[in-house]
């Protein structure tokens, strides 16, 4: 750590860093252990990129997400997370018909016309983006080009950018990756003779988000950026000589287009639990050259706060089983923690997808004898862990409560999405989330 | 292409989930992307169900699309054969799986399975929830019921099947209950009740009943019809929501099954609701001409539109429905309170209309929910869409007699109560109990959210003298008169004196102008 | 002297007027000035019934305290004979009554009147409502059950008496409905239902029964034990409240009445409450641990303390009652929690306490409700004193296996829903759902009572970070981050960090000292 | 009225003016028609004057009102009005215990630390009236003397008096007479020289007293002073000079205090209904030497509303009879309105108090034919309310239930005292009360 690292290129193997930066010194990626991979191909029982949005249009708190495509769009969106709680939510659904599909209607005009009528009826949106489907996607419906031709005619007042989180291409949390990725390349530019800077990219709780704010303050690492900001004309400038720490694991695309734009990606675990927090804030100070002794002095309350909020939890879930079915990509982070801070034991860890770069020091954290599974068979999942009977299923909402009628304990695994769960402060609700259900068995006696 | 915020009915696939769901042995094969997996929550979050929808789902991706997509759906209803066996089968396509042409219907039938193999068409980019929910057990009922077994000459006492209540319907699960125990009591044998927990094999015994009751005509009528014209059954067609409304349909049922009418009408006095009574209290006078407003689906604001006017002595003001199929039906009831009746699935539309009307009640569905909180008015929920607080643990049905308990509850707790008013209207400057002080009985501290002018979205009520676009405008002394009636009434002043200023050319609202528009409008 | 601003319990005379009001033919002549009239509209307002109580004041006035104020009262004796015809009287005197010193019971005997005349002696200066009611009761019982019939012989299978429901009880009407649907369909004849609905002659065959089930024990206990001694009778005390005790009921009944256990075990199952389900449904998980205060009568707050902590999955912080004929038991049963029962009757004490624990939920009375209501927490009312609206139209049980689903719901209403509350969590800055929004699902536009800090009233809820007396002062960086906390946790966030920085000596709270305090109770 | 008259004096005889005002006008009395009325002596089923305190606790907003009494009072209190839907009310009861009675704690001393303790934990409140309940009268504790004494001791934050409101002496609105005249000694002394002033006596909604100001103003009548005040300190000076309008009928020993203080009381039917309203205002602006044109003028648009929203219910309630049970002393003015403006045929009116003078106008615009009871004995007249069988029977709460199912229309009494019906723009509201029931009755098919 105190030996000065070359910076190395990652995942596409090429480098856009067009100048180095002496005072970062950025480790070079870490390899994934070989391991076997069970790939399933039947049935998958996992949202589809659009559920994003629940999270991504109140934490763009100027931004209006329309989706092109169904009703059945619009029904999931209603219906698949409470978000009715909004009276009216940043979102929508511009619903294709029969006269659309059957070419009656000319479906940019009509795209058009229901943008123009939108932008009406909400002036005070900054940011537009257009959502892909999967009737759209089938179709091809040119998205991109109607972003571009819109762009123009509501051009200073609103910008418009398009992506798609269909279901027959994306998974839940890659709805905000595929927003991410749409986002980077209109990101201002960072000049390049701009001081380091470090960004923090993923969607966070915005207390969350203070926190490491403050955190990364005291260290002495600034200024930091977090990507997506809260309003549109804040999104953090990128360039050559900007650092970023992913928050979230399923962001491919999006460190993939950041590269493009100049920046470097620091390759870290996630900040999840004491230990996945530390050493995640330990790349960013070991990239920008913080000495231990600062590190320790700035990190340690919390870490021992956090270490003992953990710690609480851990009589009551060491030596318990616990089984992941495919559902956000943070599955895998979250089985290390669970195993290493609190003494669990993974059975299967499914994801709906593996990017082993990003996820290569989380992997090599776990025991060989974790069974690591991509993608899904949903009936065969099933089979699997019945057999199993592990003490915590953790699944989506469509199967929980059929389990816990078998006498399995769930975790809900949306809550892991929806909650604050990372940085130091959230370790010990972290462990709770995962205590809680065993906690509600022992206390019910009915 | 149509922008909507919140949709009424799902897609029409949804139906057929509720069909299939409802049923204890039938399985879906649904031609459908991964993402249209999240139906499935709907059954086993909001309706708490304990086993999983009979539903397998193709979820084909991206990749697949090159290849051969009809092989995957075989070889899904293949599997879903092998690993559940259904006794019977229908099979179909969601939105995306429809424009990929791959007919699923044909194929399974290549598949030579030893069930039943039901294709449901629902064409999902003109029809919805509903419509495939009655399409489905249609097709159900009209591919399976005629192999039945006739009714046997020696069967006693007279019988029905109940035609209707499905997975995931606004309180069905209560209604048959509360039904079927008035049925039974009567003496007439149900002898089906489907689809909710019917078999397949109990669709082959429908020809056995001497009439069927159609509880829920946006699902059942199709199919009633069907089996009037086939199996010469008479149908029920009396919604029994209401006191008046299940008195009625317990005579038609009786005169069907040939019980006396003088028995009958003993029985409904043995069984008697406390809604008229309640309703006489003197407690429940101030409800007298309250200005009501009804959305929701045909079946449930038409019967809920009675109740309001003729039970709890309410005045219908406005009503609608997002039941297309049913818009004549709607209208002709509407005709009756001398309205029109609005039928549109916009839910902005309904917002606009609201928002003009300014009643003092909203009966609705989330939706309506939700307009009723931004415009600050009283509103309580009567019609699917649901949401998990609609299936409470309790019995909490919205038919029959116990029904018109519930309905009474529902429809006055929303609203602020008789002495209240008084004391608002007699002390609004007391600082303890000042106008943004909702109903008391209602939650912690409930507050009116005149704060939440703050939201830029457009539609904001504007409850208080801001002047509406076009509108006369207000001089200060008026406006602070307004402010001195209570918030529960003052949405009404405002239109009221508003539309008598238009009316009489005033420009600027005084305080003589509230006054005159007061005796102008009273009432 | 005790300064009151509500009181739990009326005086001990309405407690008469519950017991004569619930039956059908007794009356009840009161020595009392006109005011005391107002107890009339208790019963037709409150309860809706629909006649006036049978009771006669004698409504003496100032200028007749010099007069004959017992002659007054023989001739309202005689008079409320001659006019209403009961089976039985019962005479006494009302506070003012009390002070007069007539000895209405002894001017009674010397009236002569055919039908037995019971003087109830109820010391309005130390005693209250709860026990005037049992103390009528039991001397009803001690004077008019002797005289009645024994069991005779040959009377076939077993059969109980239910004692202690009466007019204006908080659900008696729909508690009885439901313990005795479930005692019949095991099999079990109900003999006398006593004192709601039961008629002076029902009381002389109370001896038939083989044993009681003592309902509400605060009316019931006293008379219950009392038929123990003299007739032989055992009697039921387990309170059916909660899935647990109403299981304990049955076998309790069960074994008395001689039915085997396996066979009530069937029963129990067959009969089974939705509770318990819905308590596992994964959306229940936030319930988990969530700290709630109760206060009440003593029998509602021992049994829904249990269903609070092991059917609903809370944890118990704070409990008590007004009951304090039954101190003991309420302490008892605090015990089992680890927990130091608060016995009062001062409404200010209770709200201190609920004030300090900061409680998540409280289940308290109508004056819970209101204590809860200025401190901005979640309430559910499960104990009288009653409101017009402990009297709904539908079916309201609290007891047996319906009353379990009623009181899951009721229990979880006030409550902001699971998965609100993450996204609340998460999104706390948006200027659509701030801090001052409570559950979305309350009333329209619910918000929290912050402005209500305009009220002077010393008591005011500080949920935000202003000092308590004595209290550590908060930073205002400490004071930003704790606003950051949502509502509903936030009262408990900032109670527990002041408490920890008090422990520590820590006399200004950071915003490390929040986290230090949020990782010291991190549970 | 255009000629100059002599002021006169009013019921005891004995004038106390010391200045007659020149330009003050006012009409002689006039005195009672000769009718036979009914006394009753039996029971009363009728609420004590502590009940007053309802509406006297908001109206006063720094004014708290401390009962002394028993249990009995302090649930009168909570349940007989729906007041439970304020928060904090501002009355509260000191109830009497055993060991008060029974002499073992000084019932003096315990009163004196209530108070103590109550203003400790409301120090807003400016005045404090100590309220006599049945049985504090019983024991004949004295409350003047105590008020004396504690006035003393808080002085000079708080004012401290004390009136009777108990059942053995008062009934219902008795109890704002009761403390409306406790509160007329201590209202400031109008000097003997100044200019002539109006004041409205009794309790009105703030709403109808701000209609009553502008009107007085139009007129050109003024300074108009309302009591009571809204807050202690604005309570209205009282003088020889003062002329006094009673807003409300049940104010004897009110206007007999206000005599003795100088002020004349002008006699005048009570402002419910049109004419009512206008001989009421009539009585002040010819009083006030006001011409009949600006008279006109200011109050016809007014009256026309008011004559306009009356008559609209005058099709449902023509020919109707009505029977008022006694209640707040509203029913003679009550059964004018309803039989001179709405056609209405009173059969019996009861009042629990008759005072001749004061109810004279309005006595003598009642048919003969309608039957005045004072006082009551309710199983008689409920035995004569079923033989009439009225249209409409007004009566409280604990009778109108029980009616009702028998089939008899009611209109419940204590509505008419919380309901803002005094003055023109509550003309129509007035009535509509009486035909709201029968309303109901038409629209209900159950």
């Amino acid at each position: 750590m105190s030996a000065p690292v070359q910076k190395t290129t990652l995942f596409d193997g090429k480098t856009t860093l067009s100048k180095s930066v002496d005072s970062i010194n950025v480790a070079p990626n870490v390899g994934c252990v070989e391991r076997p991979i069970l790939h399933e191909r039947g049935q998958h029982e996992v949202f589809c990129g659009l559920t994003g949005i629940m999270w991504l249009h109140r934490k763009i708190q100027d931004a209006f997400f329309l989706i092109v495509g169904s009703r059945t769009c619009a029904h999931l969106m209603q219906s698949a997370a409470g978000v009715m709680i909004f009276a009216e939510p940043r979102f929508g659904t511009a619903i294709m018909e029969e006269r659309d599909l059957a070419g009656i209607a000319d479906m940019n005009d009509e795209l058009d016309g229901v943008v123009a009528r939108l932008l009406e009826r909400r002036p005070e949106i900054r940011l537009l983006f257009l959502v892909g489907s999967c009737p759209s996607e089938v179709i091809k419906l040119d998205l991109d080009r109607a972003a571009q031709r819109l762009a123009v005619r509501h051009n200073p007042d609103v910008r418009i950018l398009s992506y798609s989180g269909s279901g027959i291409e994306t998974t839940f949390t890659q709805g905000e990756d595929a927003c991410l990725a749409a986002l980077v390349p209109s990101l201002p530019a960072e000049p390049d003779n701009a001081p380091a800077t470090l960004m923090v990219a993923g969607a966070l709780a915005d207390v969350v988000e203070d926190q490491f704010a403050r955190i990364f303050e005291q260290l002495g690492i600034g200024p930091v950026r977090f990507l997506p900001a809260r309003l549109a004309e804040d999104m953090p400038p990128v360039g050559p000589n900007t650092f970023c720490l992913l928050a979230q694991p399923f962001l491919t695309d999006t460190a993939r287009a950041l590269q493009e734009r100049g920046a470097t990606i620091l390759q870290a675990p996630f900040p999840l639990g004491a230990q996945g927090t530390t050493a995640w804030l330990k790349t960013a100070a070991d990239a920008f050259g913080i000495d231990d002794e600062t590190f320790e002095t700035v990190t340690a309350p919390a870490r021992e706060r956090a270490l003992r909020a953990v710690s609480r939890h851990r009589e009551n879930l060491e030596g318990k089983s616990v089984f992941f079915f495919p559902d956000s990509q943070l599955e895998i982070p979250l089985a290390r923690f669970l195993a290493t801070e609190l003494g669990m034991v993974p059975g299967e860890v499914g994801t709906p997808y593996l990017n082993r770069t990003i996820m290569a020091p989380e992997l090599n954290a776990l025991d060989d004898r974790v069974r690591i599974s991509e993608g899904q068979d949903v009936d065969m999942q099933l089979v699997r862990c019945r057999e199993e009977r592990p003490d915590i299923t953790v699944c989506g909402l469509g199967l929980a409560n059929p389990l816990e009628v078998e006498g399995m304990t769930t975790k809900w695994s949306i809550e892991l999405v929806f909650t604050p769960i990372q940085g130091y402060e959230q370790a010990g609700d972290l462990a709770e989330l995962f205590a809680r259900p065993l906690n509600r068995k022992t206390r019910l006696r009915v | 292409m149509q922008l909507t915020v919140w949709t009424y009915e799902g897609p029409p696939h949804v139906g057929a989930m509720r069909i299939a769901t409802g049923m204890t042995d039938l399985h879906y094969v649904l031609h459908a992307p991964q993402g249209d997996t999240y139906a499935d929550l709907l059954f086993t979050m909001i309706e708490r169900r304990k086993k999983r929808p009979p539903v397998t789902y193709t979820t084909f991706q991206a990749r697949d699309l090159g290849g051969d997509t009809s092989e995957l759906f075989m070889e899904s209803a293949r599997g879903a054969y092998a690993h559940h066996k259904p006794a019977a089968m229908i099979v179909g396509a969601s939105c995306t799986g429809e424009l990929i042409q791959d007919d699923p219907g044909g194929l399974a039938k290549t598949l030579g399975l030893p069930v039943p193999v039901i294709p449901v068409e629902l064409p999902s980019y003109s029809k919805k929830e509903n419509w495939g929910a009655s399409e489905t057990l249609y097709q159900l009922v009209r591919s399976i019921a005629p192999s039945g077994p006739d009714k046997s000459a020696d069967s006693d006492g007279p019988s029905c099947n109940i035609i209707g209540p499905t997975a995931l319907g606004f309180r069905h699960r209560d209604d048959v209950r509360e039904i079927v125990g008035l049925i039974e009591t009567m003496g007439i044998h149900v002898n089906v009740v489907a689809p909710l927990d019917a078999s397949v094999h109990d669709l082959l015994l429908l020809k056995q009943a001497d009439f069927n009751i159609c509880l829920y005509p946006e699902i059942g009528d199709v199919t009633c019809q069907w089996m009037k014209r086939t199996f010469k059954q008479p149908y029920v067609k009396t919604v029994p929501i209401g006191v008046q409304a299940t008195r009625e349909f317990l005579h038609e049922i009786a005169a069907l099954a040939g019980i006396d009418e003088s028995q009958c009408e003993a029985f409904c006095l043995d069984n008697e609701s406390r809604l008229p009574w309640y309703s006489r209290s003197i407690d429940s006078t101030y409800l007298t001409a309250k200005r009501v407003y009804l959305f929701g689906d045909a079946s449930h604001v038409i019967a809920m539109a009675r109740v309001a006017q003729t039970e709890m002595g309410f005045e219908v003001v406005g009503m609608g429905t997002y039941s297309r199929e049913f818009a004549r039906d709607m209208r002709e009831a509407a005709a009756q309170y001398g309205l029109e009746a609005l039928i549109t699935d916009d839910y902005l539309e309904v917002e606009e209309q609201v928002q003009a009307l300014q009643p003092e009640l909203v009966l609705g569905t989330q939706m309506e929910r939700h307009i009723a909180k931004r415009l600050g008015l009283p509103c309580a929920v009567i019609s699917a869409p649901v949401h998990v607080q609609d299936y409470p643990a309790r019995y909490s049905p919205q038919m029959g007699f116990e029904g018109a308990n519930v309905l009474f509850d529902t429809l006055v707790h929303p609203l602020t109560m008789g002495l209240e008013e008084h004391l608002l209207q007699m002390f609004r400057d007391d600082f303890e109990f000042n106008d943004e002080a909702g109903p008391s009985h209602l939650g912690h501290s409930a507050k009116r959210a005149t704060t939440s002018a703050q939201t830029p979205a457009p539609a904001e009520a504007k409850a208080d003298a801001a002047p509406t676009d076009g509108a006369p405008s207000w001089a200060q002394d008026a406006e602070k008169e307004l402010r001195k009636i209570p918030f529960f009434v003052r949405g009404k002043a405002k239109r009221n004196t508003e539309k008598f200023a238009a009316a009489n050319g005033v420009m600027t609202i005084t305080t003589e102008t509230l006054y005159e528009a007061k005796s102008h409008f009273s009432r």
